[in-house]
């Protein structure tokens, strides 16, 4: 326990660094890169606590990431123009106010969306969270007044009291904390009574209903959190990007969340951060070198497949020697 | 009325391709257990190396036997080099893997082909078209995607009803362990599936050549919808997939050709225009929704 | 004495089979009740219908004196129902202990909650030491389930499902695959949870079932074709045919 | 004069050492996925552009991939490691929807050769953005102009059901003013068999579509296979007959009317030197707008670091682009309040060559000098 509390410690400490090695090497790109791996982090940590410790594999979680981030975009689009939502709710550029509403909508969208799906499973609620994913895209695509394909301009990221968001370490600190913050909250849910039934559930369903668990509703309540932990990361992403369009939701989004996931390490606490930093790491660096660089991303994720069983969470840990 | 049957051919066409493609992943999920999101990129295969043997030697019958060789080659090739040892895996490293083949195989493509799409024309047999009724004309060409489609599913159903390899086909997609026990060549068996599979994936990216534009990519753009019959036609079922393919097709074909008309009756013309795209554009994902919810595991699941 | 579990003319087909055929019978409070019969009797579908995993086409089932019969089976076990499975069904990846606690937990309640610690509820885990300690699972409390030999799944599964305190246990033949040393510890272990609850117990070992039950119903395709005590179902001659029939087919 | 504008770009070259070898240029642009060919056209006429301004300069080419999170990427190591002031070549809206603020708030200018968004260019115009090839509105007007023009009264109008499809119908309507039918496809929608028996049933007398890329190419093969073309006229505005297209489409594109604000037969000096240049450099790669667009492009930005020697004072640069003081393939070009063009726009012909293949024959003006509907909305 005490060498784990270390390492996290020391990993938040380095992460905090980053802006001023970035300054420091001239390389002032990384601090958006981290802070664009952390997010994604974070929603692909969101997808692994349904799918790595619930057993349920949504592909359509990046609906509920790009409804988070099209909370902030709408809230500041109405904001900005001095409208209001459907004339009842006034826009806002308060990330106290956002941050909630994005959780709280992406959240409800989940209940809807696992409602209906959770009452099928194996492939076919893959397949059916992918058609509400899907339906969600065509829905904000069609939405003129919100940029449809084009997506919606947030000129200027959210504020916090006292704080200066403009300034990108600044930034960059906020969605820190907010990672490590919901690294924590993710590490405390998994060994909660919650976080157990949901392991039981996931090894053997028909046992825990044996047990008198009812397990739709705890299902259920698992993809409603996990749904709102992407809320989370969509809007802290367009707070990031101050921009948000349907690509966010779009199937192959999904699609990269459940990579990241697989390639970190399923059912790993910082698997999904790994897996998310490592990839989009990849992807921008070799983009640099190559305009081919799908190619070489191909072939690095199939030797990982190949050779390590459970991601690099797993070759992380034989190296350290500690299976 | 004209205008009603002339879409309704129109989505009979679309659902053989849809059969095409649904019936090579179905096999493959029912008997090996594998989701093959590279399904679409031997569709690609089978396209690409169709036009361009096409375009260098003018014919559409060398293109068409060279894409369904390719594709072939291909599925083999992945088989052998990448699946067989993922068989036993994880789902979700399956996923991983055949993403990882995506990539590959679309910026090898753009690499051998360059980014331009490619073109060929029908071949001169079937240019034209054929009056079917009074008043309307039919492009010859998808009257022959049309039978090949409606030939294809009767191959199938011979090959899988009337023979010892469509027997442990059966076999295998019911109940994976008897195929197993009865000391079959399951490697071997694996693998003319896959090949199969790839086989038929590629003859539907030959057949869509002439009509759809041959690009990277293209693969992508369908295997959604490909998965949506597998699913709703349940899973490892080939009659499933036929059925589900073609009421897919059909349904699409009407949903998009009517449904904004209908709108139009009771509200403003381009409201309903855009409401009536936007619920068609949905429309296969709300029946799959639709068909799970009343048939969790799909319309002819193998799998009791 | 009252009935705990009252099924009446209870009906399920499947296609044109019939799997149940208007069984009535009842168990009553401390009782064991042995539900015998050849394989594809029919015995299975029944269970899986009082647990709630098969809805019945005609019929009810009434447990502890409520109509449970379209009950979830989640449902059915807060009213007092615990059942084992014919194959074990264990959390395989987790300790011996960690399925007693989980167990225990399900029985506390209060697993909505998000942020507690699991590890740090005293009542589940002094309850689960307790439980080790008076078995014979002591020595094995961290071996992954995964890891125990056959005998030992089985116990563990009788263990979870008494610790939920059920009024009726379903018990889906406890003696397969044991040994006969294994096979008496079973038998022992349920003549020691007698006076918990009443059972239902499915089995094809007929030494155990003359050894425990107090009344015994025979299902012959679907059917009740006998019950009562041992020495009735040992003399009526419809079961022996049924058997002996069975047996030459 | 020659002389004089080496002789800025060596004193610019001398004042920032560190560029030595040219002022860098930022091109962000998609280079992969199926639309990657119309970032290769970007990229590739940019290039010979700025060869034929004279000007010193590199090119820092990356790809955004068509993801807009990529793309501000890119520009945040751009903009902020490479000290790179001058952006420029996104294909689409959505990309340059997350890039161009990025770009304008680190105080650098964003020339646009392709994607213009509706959202940048009313109110929310600014001096550092500049679009060197069209609103995407103009474009369809055109074609509402040309059908117009061409004496129909009916029409059946196609296009993807998201936004830049939307607009497409709007702009054809508005100058068009017959009876329209509206048909909305899908946005992947590969198969328009469908929608050819509509259009058979209405029997409209004209059928205007936008497709672009590969969309364009499956559409044009199954009018011609359905049997409709040479029945029913069709008229295009440019994205949906470019070079690209026309060559996939072969024989089959012959017949139709189009609307553009460029041609490859074009009689002035720029666009023969560019024709020149480009069939010179890519034998077998058809010269189309998306190049032509960058081509302007790179010949503007080459003037304006000629005038302002460099991008070392980016006012002077912003005041040198925004003069416009380059010689347009287009012939006339000019920027308007929201330093959006104001052009000309022609009507095209689809003719067949000596071996029958197709080719753009440019026909007649038919709108000129006009610029956008949002600039009224821009206050700079």
């Amino acid at each position: 326990m005490k060498r784990e509390h270390l390492i996290l410690l020391a990993v938040f400490l380095l992460l905090a660094l980053v802006p001023y090695a970035a300054e420091l090497t001239g390389q002032t790109s990384w601090t958006r890169l981290v802070g664009q791996a952390l997010i994604y982090g974070m929603a692909a940590a969101s997808l692994n606590f349904i799918l790595g410790y619930g057993g349920m594999v949504s592909f359509g979680h990046a609906a509920f990431f790009g409804i988070g981030g099209y909370v902030v975009g709408i809230l500041y689009h109405h904001f900005d123009a001095g409208t209001s939502f459907l004339g009842l709710i006034p826009g806002t550029d308060q990330m106290l106010i956002t941050l909630p509403a994005a959780v709280i909508v992406a959240g409800l969208a989940a209940a809807l969306v696992g409602a209906m799906s959770l009452r099928t499973g194996g492939v076919q609620f893959i397949m059916i969270t992918l058609a509400f994913a899907q339906m969600f895209f065509f829905l904000f695509i069609s939405l003129k007044t919100y940029g449809g394909e084009d997506g919606i301009m947030v000129r200027r990221t959210n504020s916090l009291p006292g704080l200066d968001m403009k300034n990108k370490a600044t930034l960059y600190w906020v969605v820190l904390c907010f990672a490590a913050a919901y690294y924590l909250f993710l590490r405390r849910l998994v060994q909660s009574s919650f976080g157990q039934i949901i392991a039981g559930i996931r090894q053997n369903e028909r046992r825990m209903a044996a047990m008198g668990i009812s397990t739709y509703r705890y299902k259920l309540a698992a993809f409603v959190l996990s749904g709102m932990g992407a809320g989370l990361a969509g809007a802290l992403m367009v707070n990031f990007l101050r921009f948000a369009s349907p690509d966010m939701m779009h199937w192959s989004r999904s699609g990269e969340l459940m990579i990241m996931v697989i390639l970190g390490g399923v059912g790993t606490l910082a698997g999904p951060f790994i897996g998310a930093g490592v990839l989009f790491t990849l992807e921008t660096t070799l983009a640099r070198y190559t305009e081919h660089w799908m190619l070489p991303v191909g072939i690095l994720l199939l030797i990982v497949v190949l050779t390590t069983r459970g991601g690099l969470m797993a070759l992380i840990r034989r190296l350290g020697g500690k299976r | 009325m004209i205008l009603l049957f002339e879409q309704l051919l129109n989505g009979l066409q679309y659902g053989v391709t849809l059969f095409l493609l649904a019936a090579g992943l179905t096999l493959i999920f029912g008997i090996m257990g594998v989701i093959n999101l590279a399904h679409g990129a031997l569709y690609m295969v089978g396209a690409f190396a169709a036009s361009w043997v096409a375009i260098q030697t003018g014919s559409f019958w060398g293109g068409l036997l060279s894409g369904l060789a390719a594709s072939a080659i291909a599925g083999v090739a992945v088989e052998l080099g990448v699946m067989r040892r993922l068989y036993a895996r994880d789902h979700l490293d399956q996923v991983l893997a055949t993403f990882a083949l995506i990539l590959i195989f679309n910026q090898s493509t753009v690499l051998i082909f360059g980014r331009q799409p490619l073109f060929t024309s029908v071949p001169d047999v079937f240019s034209g078209s054929v009056e079917i009724l009074p008043g309307l004309p039919y492009p010859t060409y998808r009257l022959f995607v049309i039978a090949v489609g409606l030939a294809v599913a009767l191959g199938l159903y011979l090959l899988i009803n009337k023979t010892r390899v469509g027997m442990l086909v059966r076999a295998g997609a019911t109940n994976r362990q008897m195929v197993r026990a009865l000391g079959v060549n399951i490697q071997g068996l694996y693998t003319a599936v896959f090949a199969l599979g790839a086989l038929l994936a590629g003859l539907a990216g030959v057949m869509a050549s002439p009509i759809v534009s041959v690009q990277v990519g293209m693969g992508d753009e369908i295997i959604l919808a490909t998965f949506v019959v597998v699913v709703i036609g349940g899973v490892g079922s080939v009659k499933g997939a036929f059925v589900a393919g073609i009421v897919l097709g059909m349904f699409d074909t009407m949903l998009r050709a009517f449904l904004p008309g209908l709108l139009q009756q009771v509200m403003p013309g381009p409201e309903a225009q855009a409401l009536g795209v936007g619920v068609s554009s949905m429309g296969i994902y709300l029946m799959m929704a639709l068909v799970l919810l009343v048939r969790p595991r799909g319309l002819f699941a193998a799998r009791g | 004495m009252s009935h705990v579990l009252e099924i009446s003319g209870l009906v399920k087909t499947f296609g044109g089979l019939t799997a149940t055929d208007y069984v009535s019978l009842t168990v009553d409070t401390g009782e064991i009740h042995a539900l015998i019969g050849p394989n594809g009797a029919g015995k299975s579908t029944l269970i899986n219908q009082i647990c709630g995993e098969i809805i019945p086409n005609a019929g009810h089932i009434h447990l502890a004196g409520r109509d449970v019969t379209r009950l979830p089976p989640a449902e059915r076990v807060a009213l007092g129902l615990g059942r084992t499975f014919q194959i074990t069904s264990l959390l395989d990846d987790m300790t011996v202990r960690q399925n007693l606690g989980l167990a225990i937990q399900a029985r506390e309640g209060g697993n909505f909650r998000i942020l507690d610690r699991a590890s740090r509820r005293a009542e589940v885990w002094d309850e689960v030491a307790e439980i080790l300690r008076s078995g014979t699972l002591g020595a094995r409390a961290d071996v992954r389930v995964a890891d125990l030999a056959h005998g030992e799944k089985k116990q563990l599964e009788l263990a979870m499902a008494l610790s939920q305190r059920p009024r009726l246990l379903l018990l889906d033949e406890p003696m397969a695959g044991l040994g006969h040393v294994e096979s008496q510890q079973m038998i022992e272990a349920l003549q020691a949870a007698r006076g918990e609850c009443a059972m239902l117990l499915v089995e094809h070992d007929m030494e155990a079932v003359f050894a425990l039950a107090d009344r015994i119903s025979v299902l012959v395709y679907g059917r009740v074709i006998a019950a009562g005590s041992a020495d009735d179902i040992r003399a009526n001659p419809a079961v022996r045919e049924a058997y002996l029939g069975e047996e030459d087919a | 004069m020659k002389r004089l504008l080496t002789t800025a770009s060596l004193l610019a070259a001398m004042a920032v050492p560190a560029f030595a070898d040219g002022t860098k240029i930022g091109v962000i642009t998609t280079l992969s996925g199926p639309a990657g060919y119309l970032g290769e056209q970007i990229r590739d006429g940019l290039a010979l552009g700025l060869d034929a301004s004279g000007a010193a300069y590199e090119l820092v080419v990356e790809d955004d991939g068509r993801d807009p999170n990529t793309g501000v990427q890119v520009a945040d190591r751009m903009l902020n490691e490479e000290g790179i002031k001058l952006l420029t070549g996104i294909v689409f809206s959505n990309v340059s929807g997350a890039v161009v603020p990025e770009a304008l708030d680190a105080g650098a200018i964003y020339v646009s050769p392709n994607a213009a968004p509706s959202g940048l260019a009313g109110a929310k115009c600014h001096p550092n953005y500049f679009v060197v090839s069209w609103q995407n509105d103009s474009l369809h007007e055109a074609s509402g102009a040309a059908a117009k023009k061409l004496g129909y009264t009916t029409a059946v109008a196609l296009a993807p059901n998201y936004q830049a499809g939307k607009d497409a119908i709007e702009g054809f309507k508005r100058e068009f003013g017959g009876e329209v039918t509206e048909i909305y496809t899908g946005v992947e929608q590969s198969d328009f068999a469908g929608e050819m028996a509509q259009i058979r049933d209405k029997a409209p007398q004209v059928v205007f579509q936008f497709h672009p890329g590969g969309q364009g190419i499956a559409f044009l093969k199954q009018y011609q296979q359905s049997g409709l073309l040479g029945t029913i006229p069709m008229v295009l505005s440019e994205p949906s007959y470019d070079g690209v297209i026309l060559k996939a489409v072969g024989p089959a594109a012959v017949g139709l009317t189009g609307t553009t604000h460029w041609n490859a037969d074009f009689d002035n000096e720029a666009s023969k030197a560019m024709v020149a240049a480009w069939t010179a450099a890519h034998p077998d790669v058809p010269l189309t707008t998306y190049a032509q667009q960058a081509y302007d492009t790179g010949l503007l930005i080459g003037a304006a670091l000629q005038k302002a020697g460099g991008d070392g004072d980016i006012a002077a640069l912003q005041a040198a682009i925004k003069s416009a003081e380059f010689t347009s393939t287009r012939g006339s070009f000019a920027f308007g309040p929201n330093q959006h063009p104001v052009q000309d726009w022609y009507l095209t012909a689809i003719e067949a060559d000596a071996a029958g293949n197709p080719v753009i024959v440019t026909k007649e003006k038919i709108r000129e000098a006009v610029g956008d509907v949002y600039a009224a909305d821009c206050k700079m």
